[in-house]
């Protein structure tokens, strides 16, 4: 190159053509700063949509998200009451915990300068310390389809409906190993659920053992504090899915269908009796009578007789299960599967004493006496009447009625053109037990279907299976013929007001509307009440009763203090897994007065 | 007559270093005789801490392995992870992720033309193209919502869809770009001071270069056409039209000359992605972050970043998280035995000049 | 004639003026932070505006940036670095890995916590820190200096016993004497 | 991806299979051949690879840790730069005092690879110069990269974690609390994922 090299010597100076030109220089902090429409900036948490799952945290994989208590939120089901803190001594804003926050209240936003010469001022609770403007600049947030969680259930195959009402096959199949594993992977492990759960199971742990594929961890998990988890796998009334955290985006995991599964595993009573290898406690000489072989009495039984206590149950009927076998079609819980797990709990040593009525059989006073304890599991038996004009004609009767015979095995006529009143499950049972034995169901209800306290599937396999259903109707008389058979039924159409006081609507009959439906038999399921005849009348001033169900403590423990009860006679919500939890946090109270 | 021997510490801090290292210099006057690298100022174990993290968050760190082009890290964490599990990505986040990866080619460039010519004393092309650089961060911004690290192509495809009106922006930027690399040319390329500087320094030997491990533009500016996006083509690099400049040479000059060339190639890549861009899917989903496990097997991937080729490999044992994540960066060569081996006979002065040739980076050497 | 403690109170007001608008800042390169350093000097966000530009060698600079992580190796040179600049110096700790370890928090190579080893004047959160950032980090410092609130060089002359016990306490080949630069 | 076009890697193998004894090998899909031998015949077949088959490039050299096994495995990772096609080879030497040929007169930069390995594993190299140090400056204790190394537990004892995060809770214990579930112990590992 020769030394004197003219072109490079002016090619730079062309570069002063720049001059002139305006500068692109962004005049910080003279101009407000800038940040793009997805800015990955400092947090910000609507608090009140948050529920505390903690999944944030758990995704950090810089440990940057506590979670605290913080003033104004309160916990509650389905809400842990924490909030998240965030580090930002630690956070690298890869807003992962955006991506995985299953309510998308927490979002990042535009705000990225947070200077300060003190490094502890680094905790920031978002949604608290930007809780004025932290709304209007949000900026990365995640919706449900950019979100990492996964809201849609593995749906649960079944028969189909047609098939379903040739016979009392079981409608439900169960998840095979594939689905129940890609189910159970959905979950978060918030353990949100456990506290709506009345039994508090440990929803998390037998969900994460079926995910990692030990199923046999989870059964053992499972009856750590359940001993029906099989009726409970297949009828529960699952409070734990309606506060799932996938719930406020989408389907809650399918927390009963996964405890099945893990259920399934075991085939008979021996197989589970060598899976869940229970730890039996030498007796102790104590002994504790149960009345009533219903879930809560078995429950109590169960643990009782693992604790080391010599237990009988007495039950009126020739089977176990109490309102799980005579209340609930075998389409939904086989009768096996019950028989399996009482098998099971009298392998372990509880007694159980068939067709023995207390009261009739044997006299509740001396087993009182006779026992260290007594736990009363009695369960509503007595169903409640429609109160219209026609009840006693013939071909009029009740849900609990019609299932407890056919459920017994026997057979009861109702013709071919059955109304069933009421929403429940009950009724729903009713009516598709009826629908089953050949006849045209519907069931009317006085208030909208989505009123229904029936559990969604369950209504929809009604419909699936055929039964009609007509919402805001009000049976208003039954009408019979000259041989007091039951003929036509009368009913109103109703609307919906809402109530003043800010409860559910009330249904009010519309003037004008009645109208008459041809009928072959009508069965009520409004309801059941206690039937406590059994109790001597000396006891009963000792023994509180109101509104139709025993005054107990929190320890189940009734005002008499040897005398424990639990399951609908004791407690308001009246299902099964509450009435599971009644006769486990009784088995608590009877060791710790007796024991220690 | 030999001058007197002396050693002579270069870094770590030291304005002509390239990043957080060492080169320990033995002179003779001011010809080096023997050079050694020294590293690990900048060593944070990523792959001690990616034994405890799960397969997502991995996801996260990967990108810091190499700050100045975040992009291919996350690529090759990406492909490994997808070829191990065997997941699918969606057509639409195969061109998303070549053209981030192209942006962030031409943003490294631009970053390196600050570097090499304020190595040689050229500090005002550094004001302009590092500026420049901005606009490439400004989309970067828009569309994965950081400016330096992404944390946008996550396995299964990228995390969120281009937003509106990006193609435009993106297009816009392209023009804007093409224009000022003609004046870039005649600051720093027409300049006599660079190709002085340039010229005949720190030749590498073309016979030799492919056994010693040299990739990128420095295997480039030797002669052999040698780019991983046609040799081992991945994602939709063998649908896309371009070529891979080459120059006889191997000195600072052709080094510098490649690169100029292959920002306007990755200019005219990113208008093609754009244009042919499918719509449908972005993102093929992963589960559950917590409970995704990766079947048991090994990866190597390798993508093109702009100092050559970036290397993974991935062995899975079946869980939660990955059993080993190896990084080679190219600089892993380029850093230590290539410069230690090019420094021999040059001049004192030229150390930052060669090692901003070569694009040593040490955070991908130590890692 | 005149109040001693006043006519030194303008002395002060003075120079923390002058001092706040030079800051020179050492071109250190410590971790991934560095890399926003230079579009804050160049043209689109021209940090010169400020009076802050470079310096090459630890004697002429003011302010130390620790840009991120400090892996133990690098510690070591920091605080030699550190120790050779002058009276008045300034440090500011960039991103979330000076604050709390950020991202490396468990990484057996890295300090967590930077104002245990060296003091911190600001600390700029972000991981990276933007350009604008960086600025509202140095208005910051500035702003400390002018109220004379920017005193980490003093801490650390106060407090020697207690940064070099913590210090050596990771670097354990110390070859050099303690702050007698 | 038909067997024919396979050919190349197929000829590798087939190759290889003649004149070593291979503890394995495979074609892994287009573009990838493997094979497993024992650590004393690494320098043949890699010299072989180098000198015969024109896989010319050493790419990449790593090296992973069976802990359950007692093994590290080590794999290289050649390239050839006409046929495009990586070719893995892997040892495996026992993790206590396991030793290795140095292969760094094959190709240079196959020494830094060396030093590092040893470095974060504690394989030895034999006849392999290079400076102790690496990376780690004055590193006392286990190789860091060996499983057993546990560096959350290092750093606790080591560095410092800023206070005022005492007061954070674990949601899962929280809500336990609030109720009176009893959480048995052998269900604990489960609680999180």
């Amino acid at each position: 190159m020769a030394f004197f090299d003219l072109k490079g010597l002016l090619s730079p100076i062309t570069g002063l053509k720049q001059f002139g030109k305006k500068p692109h220089t962004i005049m910080f902090p003279d101009v407000a700063e800038h940040a793009s429409d997805r800015y990955r900036g400092l947090h910000f948490n609507k608090l009140d949509d948050c529920i505390g799952c903690g999944n944030c945290s758990t995704i950090c994989m810089n440990e940057a998200i506590d979670m605290i208590e913080i003033e104004g939120v309160e916990g509650k089901k389905g809400d842990s009451g924490l909030r998240p803190r965030v580090d930002n001594g630690r956070c690298c804003w890869c807003a992962l915990c955006v991506e995985v926050c299953p309510t998308g209240s927490l979002s990042l936003t535009k705000d990225y300068i947070f200077v300060t010469p003190d490094a502890d001022d680094f905790l920031w609770t978002p949604g608290v310390d930007n809780k004025e403007n932290g709304e209007q600049i949000i900026s990365f947030h995640s919706d449900k389809e950019t979100s990492l969680s996964d809201y849609n259930r593995i749906p649960m195959r079944e028969l189909d409906g047609s098939e379903r009402i040739k016979s009392f096959a079981e409608a439900v199949l169960g998840y095979n190993e594939e689905e129940a594993r890609k189910e159970a992977a959905r979950c978060i492990s918030c353990g949100l659920c456990t506290e709506s759960c009345p039994d508090h199971m440990h929803i998390p742990e037998y969900i994460n053992a079926i995910a990692r594929g030990n199923d046999e961890d989870a059964l053992r998990i499972i009856y750590d504090n359940n001993p029906l988890p099989e009726m409970c796998g297949k009828v529960c009334t699952r409070r734990c899915e309606d506060v799932c955290a996938m719930t406020h985006r989408g389907d809650a995991i399918a927390i009963r269908w996964l405890k099945r599964y893990a259920t399934e595993t075991a085939e008979n009573a021996e197989i589970t009796r060598q899976i869940v290898n229970p730890e039996i406690k030498e007796a102790n000489g104590k002994k504790i009578s149960i009345i009533g072989a219903g879930p809560s009495g078995l429950t109590a039984g169960y643990y009782l007789a693992l604790r080391g206590f010599d237990v009988t149950i007495y039950e009126a009927k020739a089977n176990a299960g109490g309102m799980t076998f005579y209340g609930i079609p075998k389409y939904r819980l086989p009768a096996e599967s019950l028989e399996k797990q009482v098998s099971y709990m009298q392998s372990i040593g509880v007694k159980i004493n068939f067709n023995t009525r207390v009261g009739k059989d044997i006299d509740f006073k001396e087993l009182y006496n006779n026992s260290d304890a007594v736990f009363m599991g009695v369960g509503f038996e007595k169903p409640w009447t429609l109160g219209i004009t026609g009840e006693d004609l013939e071909g009029s009767l009740q849900a609990v009625t019609y299932l407890d015979v056919i459920n017994g095995g026997g057979e009861m006529e109702i013709g071919n053109k059955v109304v069933v009143i009421g929403g429940g499950n009950v009724a729903i049972d009713a009516a598709r037990v009826a629908r089953r034995k050949g006849a045209d169901v519907t069931i009317v209800y006085r208030r909208r279907v989505e009123d229904m306290p029936a559990d969604w599937e369950e209504i929809e396999g009604a419909e699936d299976e055929g039964v009609h259903i007509m919402p805001q109707g009000i049976p208003l008389e039954i009408i019979g013929d000259k041989n007091g058979k039951v003929i036509k039924l009368k009913f109103a159409r109703s609307e919906m007001i809402p109530d003043p006081d800010g409860g559910r609507p009330r249904p009010k009959q519309i003037e004008g509307s009645e109208d008459i439906m041809e009928v072959t038999s009508v069965i009520g399921a409004i309801g059941q009440e206690g039937d406590y005849s059994f109790i001597p009348d000396d006891m009963k001033d000792q023994i509180k009763i109101e509104r139709g169900r025993f005054v107990v403590n929190e320890d189940k423990q009734t005002t008499l203090p040897r005398l424990f009860a639990g399951g609908d006679s004791a407690n308001r919500t009246a299902d099964a897994i509450s009435a599971i939890a009644d006769g486990f946090r009784a088995v608590k109270a009877i060791e710790k007065m007796l024991i220690k | 007559m030999r001058e007197k021997s002396t050693t002579l510490y270069i870094g770590p801090q030291h304005p002509g270093i390239t990043g957080n290292m060492m080169v320990k210099l033995q002179v003779e006057g001011d010809t080096i005789v023997k050079a050694e690298t020294h590293v690990g100022y900048l060593h944070r174990g990523f792959e001690k801490l990616m034994e405890r993290r799960n397969w997502l968050q991995s996801f996260t760190i990967v990108c810091r392995i190499c700050v100045p082009e975040p992009d291919p890290n996350e690529e090759n964490y990406s492909r490994a992870v997808e070829e191990i599990e065997g997941r699918e990505v969606p057509e639409r986040a195969k061109y998303i992720r070549v053209m981030t990866l192209e942006l962030a080619r031409i943003a490294t460039y631009l970053l390196w033309y600050g570097g090499q010519s304020g190595s040689a004393g050229l500090l005002t092309m550094g004001q302009w193209s590092v500026g420049d650089r901005n606009y490439i961060l400004d989309l970067f911004e828009d569309l994965t919502g950081g400016r330096v690290y992404h944390m946008y192509i996550w396995p299964g495809g990228v995390r969120r869809d281009l937003p509106e009106g990006f193609k435009e922006k993106a297009l816009r930027t392209m023009d804007y770009l093409e224009k000022r690399l003609d004046d870039y040319d005649k600051l720093l390329f027409e300049n006599s001071i660079f190709q002085k500087r340039a010229k005949g320094v720190g030749i590498i030997d073309k016979n030799k270069a492919i056994e010693w491990g040299v990739v990128g533009p420095p295997l480039r500016g030797c002669g052999i056409q040698s780019d991983v996006r046609k040799d081992d083509p991945y994602e939709v690099y063998d649908k896309l039209d371009f070529e891979v400049p080459a120059m006889e040479g191997g000195d600072v000059w052709t080094r510098a000359l490649v690169r100029r060339f292959e920002i306007r190639q990755s200019i005219n890549l990113v208008r093609q992605v754009l244009d042919k861009m499918p719509g449908g899917e972005y993102y093929n989903k992963i589960p559950n972050p917590h409970k995704w496990t990766i079947p048991a097997g090994d990866a190597f991937v390798k993508t093109e970043s702009a100092r050559g080729e970036f290397g993974y490999y991935m062995v899975s044992d079946g869980g939660n998280k990955p059993r080993r994540v190896h990084v080679k960066g190219p600089a892993y060569v380029h850093g230590i035995t290539l410069l230690e081996n090019l420094l021999v006979g040059e001049n004192v002065a030229d150390v930052s000049f060669i090692m901003n040739s070569l694009g040593t980076c040490p955070p991908e050497i130590e890692r | 004639m005149y109040n001693d403690k006043e006519s030194q109170k303008i002395v002060d007001i003075i120079q923390n003026y002058a001092r706040k608008h030079s800051l020179f800042i050492l071109a250190y390169g410590t971790g991934c932070g560095a890399i926003e350093i230079p579009p804050t000097m160049t043209s689109r966000y021209d940090a010169e505006r400020f009076g802050i530009r470079g310096a090459a060698t630890p004697r002429q600079a003011d302010v130390l940036l620790i840009t991120g992580y400090l892996a133990t190796k690098s510690l070591k040179r920091v605080i030699k670095v550190y120790e050779q600049m002058q009276d008045p110096k300034y440090v500011i700790g960039f991103g979330s890995c000076t604050i709390n370890g950020g991202m490396y928090w468990d990484s057996y190579n890295t300090i967590n916590v930077l104002d245990k080893y060296i003091p911190v004047d600001v600390n700029i959160n972000g991981c990276m820190p933007r350009p604008e950032a960086v600025i509202a980090g140095f208005v910051k410092l500035q702003k400390q200096i002018q109220e004379g609130k920017a005193d980490g060089w003093d801490k650390y002359k106060k407090n020697l016993d207690y940064y070099k016990e913590n210090q050596k306490k990771i670097i354990t080949n110390w070859v050099m004497p303690d702050f007698n630069w | 991806m038909s067997e024919n076009n396979l050919h190349n890697e197929q000829k590798l193998l087939n190759l290889l299979e003649k004149k070593f004894i291979l503890k394995g090998g495979s074609v892994r899909r287009e573009r990838r051949v493997e094979v497993k031998v024992e650590p004393k015949e690494i320098v043949p077949v890699l010299l072989y690879a180098k000198e015969n088959s024109g896989y010319t490039a050493f790419t990449h050299m790593s090296c992973v840790d069976w802990i359950e096994d007692g093994e590290f495995e080590v794999v290289y990772i050649l390239w050839h730069p006409e046929e495009k096609i990586n070719f893995f080879v892997k040892t495996r030497v026992s993790r206590d005092n396991g030793t290795l040929p140095n292969i760094d007169f094959i190709w240079r930069q196959a020494n830094t690879y060396e030093r590092e390995i040893r470095e974060m594993f504690g394989i030895q190299f034999e006849g392999l110069v290079g400076r102790e140090e690496f990376i780690l400056e004055d590193w006392e204790h286990m190789p860091p990269m060996r499983r057993d190394f546990d560096t959350a537990k290092f750093v606790e004892k080591t560095y410092f974690y800023r206070p005022g995060r005492e007061d954070a809770k674990d949601v899962r214990e929280y809500v336990q609390e609030r109720t009176d579930e009893e959480l048995p112990d052998f269900a604990k590992k489960y609680s999180r994922d």
